[in-house]
């Protein structure tokens, strides 16, 4: 895993490419970069850690010429710099990966990669070349079964972000930022993206790498910049060797480890839900499942194995070809119908599956409870506000004000008002998609605490993650998901993350039998 | 949340939309300034001016009964292109003679009632049936007046009835009882759209179809009654137009469509859904009907109407803007 | 029709030296017509114009009103509060606006009803109008004499009517069928165009479609009809011949050059707009007619609708609009 | 994701687009089967067969060169509800005697001119002035309007250019001219959209106007292209239509928007922009046109041939859904 550039500190003798120096931006009511400082060099990996809200993606941005600058200094390749446009960052070299994916569904994977800068002859795109310049780049990212030609729609998430990345390879770029690339990838995918990293930080291409995944940033940084509220509040420390209790000190001002509360011994209680041969044909094949009331249960499994359809059509949102879904011994058909039994679904995709953005984040927050708020179908706001507030406490949410757009909302705050709105009492069935992607180390461990507490009150969970360090902390009970099968049951205590990857991974197991 | 708390936000709580409004307070007042330049000696009159408001209210009831309803739909993320079409169907059907043989309140029931069923069509059409608002109602629009021009046999009915009829020229409190129904039908739009779970569906509804399923809205149900409302709506416009005309015909309320949908986006309602409110709604409306009646008074002859109106309703819509920028900026401060 | 717009109004210059025509009490008349971007309606209200230029003592309050009846009861709102003396109106539809002609009535202002007849007695002081139904009647007529004269037996008749929805086009094609039926006749096809070129040329393209041999075509109205013909010539059909309708100069003209399917076209002359305006200042000078006994004008008129053809044509020639 | 799940996918490769516009055919042969059943005695007659396709298709070509623009500018976000009113004041202009004098190449340049600058205007409100394309082109329509009738004097303008009046009655190999400039517009529309970074780029621009955004697409500048190119189309359906009509004025082109908007919209254009295609809006407009055409041979009277219309465009989409639903089904196994 040795590659030139990982050394752990700065190369030595390498230029700074980027600099800058008290950098502000303000919107109205934040001051979300408060002087910021960073500095980049030649081919390294740098990274930013930083609380949600923090600022990272406001930095990037600006970098990127989508903000502009209040104040502060920004110079690149020791010239002034203040991008007007994204164009103008583009044609200076810096290439951005957006934390919200920024593709166009109805172009396909290369009018994607090449959007903006397309390879044109007096105006008519030469569709053969910049497909096989886009084949190149996809092979190059490990990924040549990408049709160059599919329409991006047909893709799933973790096929968007590859084109994401191809974008932003397809650019003679000298400095590529990458906002939290990772937060919807999978184990393996993960491995592919740093081969890549490495390729770049070889050519001397120099990479910000933002992601709240620690161990991560231990693998492929150099250096590392942290945020706290708009402010750089320590820089260039070495990736590798910086304690972490150092770093989340920084992040947070206070000392939190990356811990799973404790689970406590549970009585056999008769299942609540129970779900026979759910079958949609193409996604996934006769899962069979029960949850307790009290118990966690977590799927694990790369994307695009199926969890999140099986998770969707247990929830009614889809409607199985074959199979049952039995909720407190009545079967479950719609989402009118599941809800009113008591299940709640935090979706995967925050913006187009959950959030209203115009809305303000309290009435985001009770999007599923209004009703029960109201009083003979009149709403009552003040209760809702209430509730809401005592949510974002919960989850520190920053800022922690339930009356602004969640649109103005940073993603990993964003994410909390998701999993917030299921939080707000009467659900007996929390099913949980990819709950904490975007969400900080501090957030984390209080998002843990919540559903742990959740449970211990008689919930019950289903957690799809991918993260298979939370699914073995979280979980009570561990299903492993393949190709559309549940492959292997255990309780979480009885497998490590090895197991697990080896379970997801190889084929061997499962030998001959179809998805 | 603590008492400071909210005291602290206080300036947020001025939320876009009151701003938007304000902005349209303005258009309105340049259009009566305009008026009063122009036309001196007739404003110089308390009385004509009295008259002359309350006229440009009367003018802006009935569509402004439909533009509530209209609102409603667009925010819920829909169009509603019949409006015109069921206003005529429901008054056609009112004025039949079998229906006026009824009395006021079998013609007020049946256009109430053609109203909401034409409304359920289109609901059920596009709900279950899947088509695309714009087709459905662009359809129902052809259609319904199709249906209105056969049972009339083309021909203008007149009702004979007089309680339809003094509907028009009722007054209370020296108010016209068109200018009441309005009133009522903006209050109860208001209520129902910013403090009923009705409502809160809407916006949810419109802004975000898939995240109010998964919250467990019955979507598919709401947006049915989007259109019932809307189909309502359109009956008691009906009724407000017969009374006013004395008579129903199949060609009435000619492009009220565009008018209604209009108003409501000048109103701040956002054309993709998610976002508007009632009060610029009815706003958007006495925009029109002053800018209509600044014709009338200064005579201009229709050509020269068009011409200026469309400039009036780009600088409506710039000045509007503007005032909400600098407004909104002034307010960061 | 013309492309000079304006020019040729249809006046009464009244040089017989008769008593009316003195300078008398001073009348202000207000008008409204509906707008509608059509020659028709436009050389109303040109004439209305034209005509009240031509009296000293007339002044003319034009109020232009919108696109509906609504919009035209508005601006009649405010005409009525500044109290003209006659009030001439060809209202959008003659029920709807009823109860404006009631309401200018009870407020002492006598209302001349130009065209589109109010239902109630009580609501107009005179009535002048165009004969719609004895349009179809003659159009009809014309067409049946004609065909009857070449011993054609089971003719194929087509019509293209304005506006459908509008009772005056009902009214015309009830003429027409009723003169057509005492010929034994019936249309084949009936295909309404918007009083407009484009819709004209549409309509009868489709009508051509769908009638591959025709007799006989009568069309309502010689605007549009510039787009029937256009479209009559680019289908290359010429085996049956044309009445147009209203009576606009290039119809006329095109009668009397016998060059086209055009053979024919009964009159709805928009003159009648100057006399109201004349007839107008007499009610308001509280005067009869000279050639009539009573002192007063009378209720109501209603003109006659004339057949032109080549051999008449000359005489109208100055009337066309 | 594994290779596996990548091809497993496979069969989506046949785009919704041509799936949908299968549908069209499919309601257009159901439509022509409708009137030989009606019309058996004219169906009969090759002859009269082949004039009936070719009128079909000539009555089609104004609006479909019209559609063509409306789908550009519904595909890049927006929608242009002055379509005809930019038609008519072309139209107008392009048959002044002022601007007949300089003969067919001033009439032809004049109506092309006039309809690139109002697309241009409207194009400017939009972009830089931040106006909601519905109030814009809105406004447009209704200025356009009341301009075109203050030039022609409320009158219609008799075109007396012979070379202009001829457009509409010139076969080439048999086939119309019109129907050759309709196929022209069609096939440049098609590659415009499909194979030119313009074309591309307008689909980024209605589907993601962020993303367009951030890709360093100048989203205002081509914004205002597509209006313009929205004109520029006006400006060759005027000159079509006049020479059809040998004649121009105020009113002509009525309500071309919605029938511009309802064709794209059939031919599968998303109207919140991003997807849409040309082929599939010349099926919607020759749709509409074989309607027209099957009402015209079988007679039908104005009210009813409305009450049928509605129906046929509820049943047409409907079938158009079905088809595409079985029809992906079948191709999922
Ligand atoms: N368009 C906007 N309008 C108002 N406030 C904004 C806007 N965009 C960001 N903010 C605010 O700026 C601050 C910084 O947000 P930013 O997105 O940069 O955070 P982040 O560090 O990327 O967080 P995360 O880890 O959650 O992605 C937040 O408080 C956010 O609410
Ligand atoms: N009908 C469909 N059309 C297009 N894409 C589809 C369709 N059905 C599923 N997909 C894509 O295939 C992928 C299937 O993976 P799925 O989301 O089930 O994986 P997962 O195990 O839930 O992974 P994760 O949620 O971690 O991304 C989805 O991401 C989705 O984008
Ligand atoms: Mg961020
Ligand atoms: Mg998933």
């Amino acid at each position: 895993m040795s590659a030139p550039g990982a050394t752990g500190a700065a190369v030595p003798g390498a230029a700074p490419v980027l600099r800058l120096t008290d950098v502000v931006k303000t919107f109205p009511g934040v001051r979300a970069l408060d002087g910021v400082q960073l500095e980049v060099n030649e081919g390294e990996v740098h990274c930013l850690l930083g609380q949600n809200g923090a600022g990272k993606s406001t930095l990037i941005k600006v970098l990127a010429g989508v903000h502009h600058a209040d104040s502060g200094e920004i110079s690149w390749l020791g010239e002034p710099f203040a991008p007007a446009t994204p164009q103008a960052a583009m044609r200076a070299g810096i290439a951005t990966i957006y934390q919200e994916l920024d593709l166009v569904d109805d172009l396909s994977v290369a009018e994607n990669a090449f959007l903006g800068h397309e390879e044109s002859r007096f105006g008519f795109t030469r569709r053969r070349s910049s497909a096989a310049k886009t084949r190149q780049i996809l092979a190059r990212l490990g990924h040549p079964e990408i049709p160059a030609r599919r329409l991006v729609k047909h893709l799933p998430a973790a096929g968007k972000q590859i084109v994401s990345m191809a974008r932003a390879l397809s650019h003679d770029a000298r400095l590529i930022v990458m906002d939290e690339p990772s937060a919807v990838l999978a184990h393996d995918e993960v491995a592919n993206l740093f081969r890549i990293i490495r390729e770049l930080t070889a050519q001397g291409i120099a990479v910000i790498y933002i992601s709240h995944r620690l161990a991560e940033i231990r693998e492929i940084g150099d250096r590392v910049t942290v945020l706290k509220d708009g402010r750089t509040t320590a820089a260039n420390l070495p990736a590798r060797t910086t304690p972490t209790r150092e770093l989340v000190g920084k992040m947070t001002g206070r000392s939190i480890e990356y811990v799973f509360p404790p689970r406590r011994p549970r009585d056999e209680t008769e299942p609540i839900l129970v779900v026979a041969g759910l079958t949609r044909h193409g996604e996934f094949a006769d899962a069979t499942l029960a949850v307790a009331p009290g118990e966690i249960v977590g799927i694990a499994g790369l994307v695009g194995s199926g969890r999140s359809e099986l998770l969707e059509t247990i929830f009614g949102a889809r409607r199985p070809d074959s199979g049952t879904v039995t909720m407190d011994g009545r079967r479950v058909t719609g989402v009118g119908g599941a809800v009113a039994r008591g299940i709640g679904m935090a979706p995967e995709e925050r913006k187009s599956q959950a959030l209203l953005l115009d809305e303000p984040v309290y009435k985001n927050m009770t999007l599923a409870s209004f009703s029960g708020f109201a009083h003979g179908g009149f709403t009552d706001t003040r209760d809702e506000r209430a509730a809401a507030l005592k949510t974002a406490d919960l989850l520190e949410l920053r800022p922690r004000d339930v009356d602004r757009p969640v649109r103005t909302l940073s993603g990993g705050n964003q994410q909390k008002v998701v999993v917030g709105r299921w939080l707000l009492g009467g659900t007996k069935l929390l099913l949980l998609d990819e709950p904490t992607r975007g969400v900080d180390v501090g957030a984390r461990a209080e998002l843990y605490q919540v559903i742990r507490g959740l449970a211990e009150d008689g919930v019950a969970v289903l957690l799809v993650s991918s993260e298979v360090p939370e699914v073995l902390g979280l979980a009570d009970r561990v299903l492993v998901m393949r190709e559309g099968r549940l492959i292997h049951e255990a309780p979480a205590d009885e497998l490590d993350e090895d197991t697990v990857l080896d379970l997801v991974m190889a084929g061997s197991l499962l030998e001959g039998e179809p998805a | 949340m603590t008492a400071e708390a909210v005291r602290a936000k206080k300036p947020r709580q001025i939320d876009d939309g009151v701003i938007r409004n304000l902005g349209l307070v303005g258009v309105l007042i340049i259009l009566v300034v305009i008026g009063i330049v122009t036309r001196p000696e007739l404003y110089s009159d308390p009385t004509w001016v009295r008259n002359n408001v309350l006229t440009i209210l009367q003018q802006a009831s009935a569509i402004g009964v439909v533009t509530v309803g209209m609102t409603f739909v667009i925010i819920g993320g829909g169009i509603d292109l019949s409006v015109g079409a069921i206003i005529a169907l429901s008054g056609v059907w009112a004025t039949t003679l079998a229906t006026q043989s009824y009395g006021a309140a079998g013609m007020i029931f049946t256009a109430l009632v053609v109203g909401v069923a034409v409304g359920v069509v289109n609901g059920v059409l596009i709900s279950y049936g899947r088509l695309v608002p714009f087709i459905a109602t662009l359809a129902m629009l052809v259609s319904a007046r199709g249906l209105a021009a056969q049972i009339s046999g083309k021909q203008t009915q007149v009702s004979a009835n007089d309680t339809i009829n003094n509907i028009a020229s009722t007054k209370l409190i020296g108010i016209p009882l068109l200018v009441w129904m309005l009133a009522a039908v903006v209050a109860a739009g208001w209520v129902l759209l910013n403090r009923t779970t009705f409502g809160r569906r809407t916006v949810a509804v419109g802004g975000n179809p898939e995240a109010a399923r998964l919250a467990g809205i019955n979507v598919k149900r709401h947006t049915l009654m989007l259109y019932a409302l809307s189909g309502l709506c359109c009956g008691i416009a009906a009724i407000m137009l017969t009374s006013q005309a004395t008579s129903a015909q199949a060609a009435m309320a000619n492009l009220y469509e565009l008018d209604a949908i209009a108003a409501a986006i000048i109103g701040g309602t956002l054309l993709s859904g998610g976002r508007g409110t009632i009060v610029g709604a009815l706003f958007g409306v006495l925009v029109f009907s002053t800018i209509t009646n600044l014709f009338a008074i200064n005579n201009l002859s229709t050509e020269v109407q068009n011409m200026v109106k469309g400039g009036i309703i780009v600088a409506a819509v710039l000045i509007q803007q503007f005032r909400y920028r600098s407004l909104t900026q002034l307010l960061k401060r | 029709t013309s492309n000079d717009p304006g020019t040729d109004a249809q006046v009464k210059t009244n040089s017989s030296g008769d008593a009316n025509a003195a300078p008398g009490t001073k009348v202000v008349i207000g008008f409204s017509a509906p707008a509608a971007d059509h020659g028709w309606i436009a050389a109303i209200t040109n004439n209305a114009k034209a005509q009240a230029a031509a009296y000293t003592d007339v002044e003319l309050k034009t109020v232009e009103a919108g696109a509906d009846a609504a919009a035209q009861r508005a601006a009649l709102a405010t005409l009525i509060a500044q109290k003209p003396t006659v009030l001439v109106m060809l209202p959008h539809d003659g029920k709807e606006l009823n109860a404006t002609g009631l309401e200018a009535m009870r407020a002492g202002i006598p209302v001349v009803n130009l065209d589109r007849a109010f239902p109630s007695q009580a609501a107009y002081r005179l009535q002048i109008k165009g004969d719609n139904y004895g349009m179809g009647l003659a159009a009809g007529d014309y067409i049946g004499a004609q065909l009857k004269a070449k011993g054609v037996s089971n003719p194929i008749i087509g019509e293209i009517p304005g506006i459908d929805s509008l009772e005056l086009t009902q009214e015309r094609t009830q003429g027409f069928n009723t003169a057509l039926a005492a010929y034994g006749f019936k249309v084949a096809n009936r295909r309404p165009a918007e009083f407009t070129a484009d819709s004209g040329q549409a309509s009868a393209t489709a009508l051509l479609q769908a009638l591959p041999k025709m007799d006989a075509l009568w069309n309502h109205d010689d605007d549009q009809g510039i787009g029937v013909l256009a479209a009559i010539k680019q289908a290359g059909r010429s085996e049956f011949f044309m009445v147009g309708g209203a009576g606009s100069k290039a119809a006329i003209d095109q009668i009397i050059a016998d060059n086209s399917v055009l053979k024919a076209t009964v009159t709805y002359s928009p003159s009648m707009a100057s006399s109201a305006i004349s007839l107008a200042r007499l009610i308001g000078q509280g005067k009869g007619m000279t050639d009539l006994v009573e002192l007063q004008v009378p209720k109501e008129i209603t003109l006659a609708s004339e057949t032109i053809t080549k051999e008449n044509a000359a005489k109208y020639a100055k009337l066309g609009f």
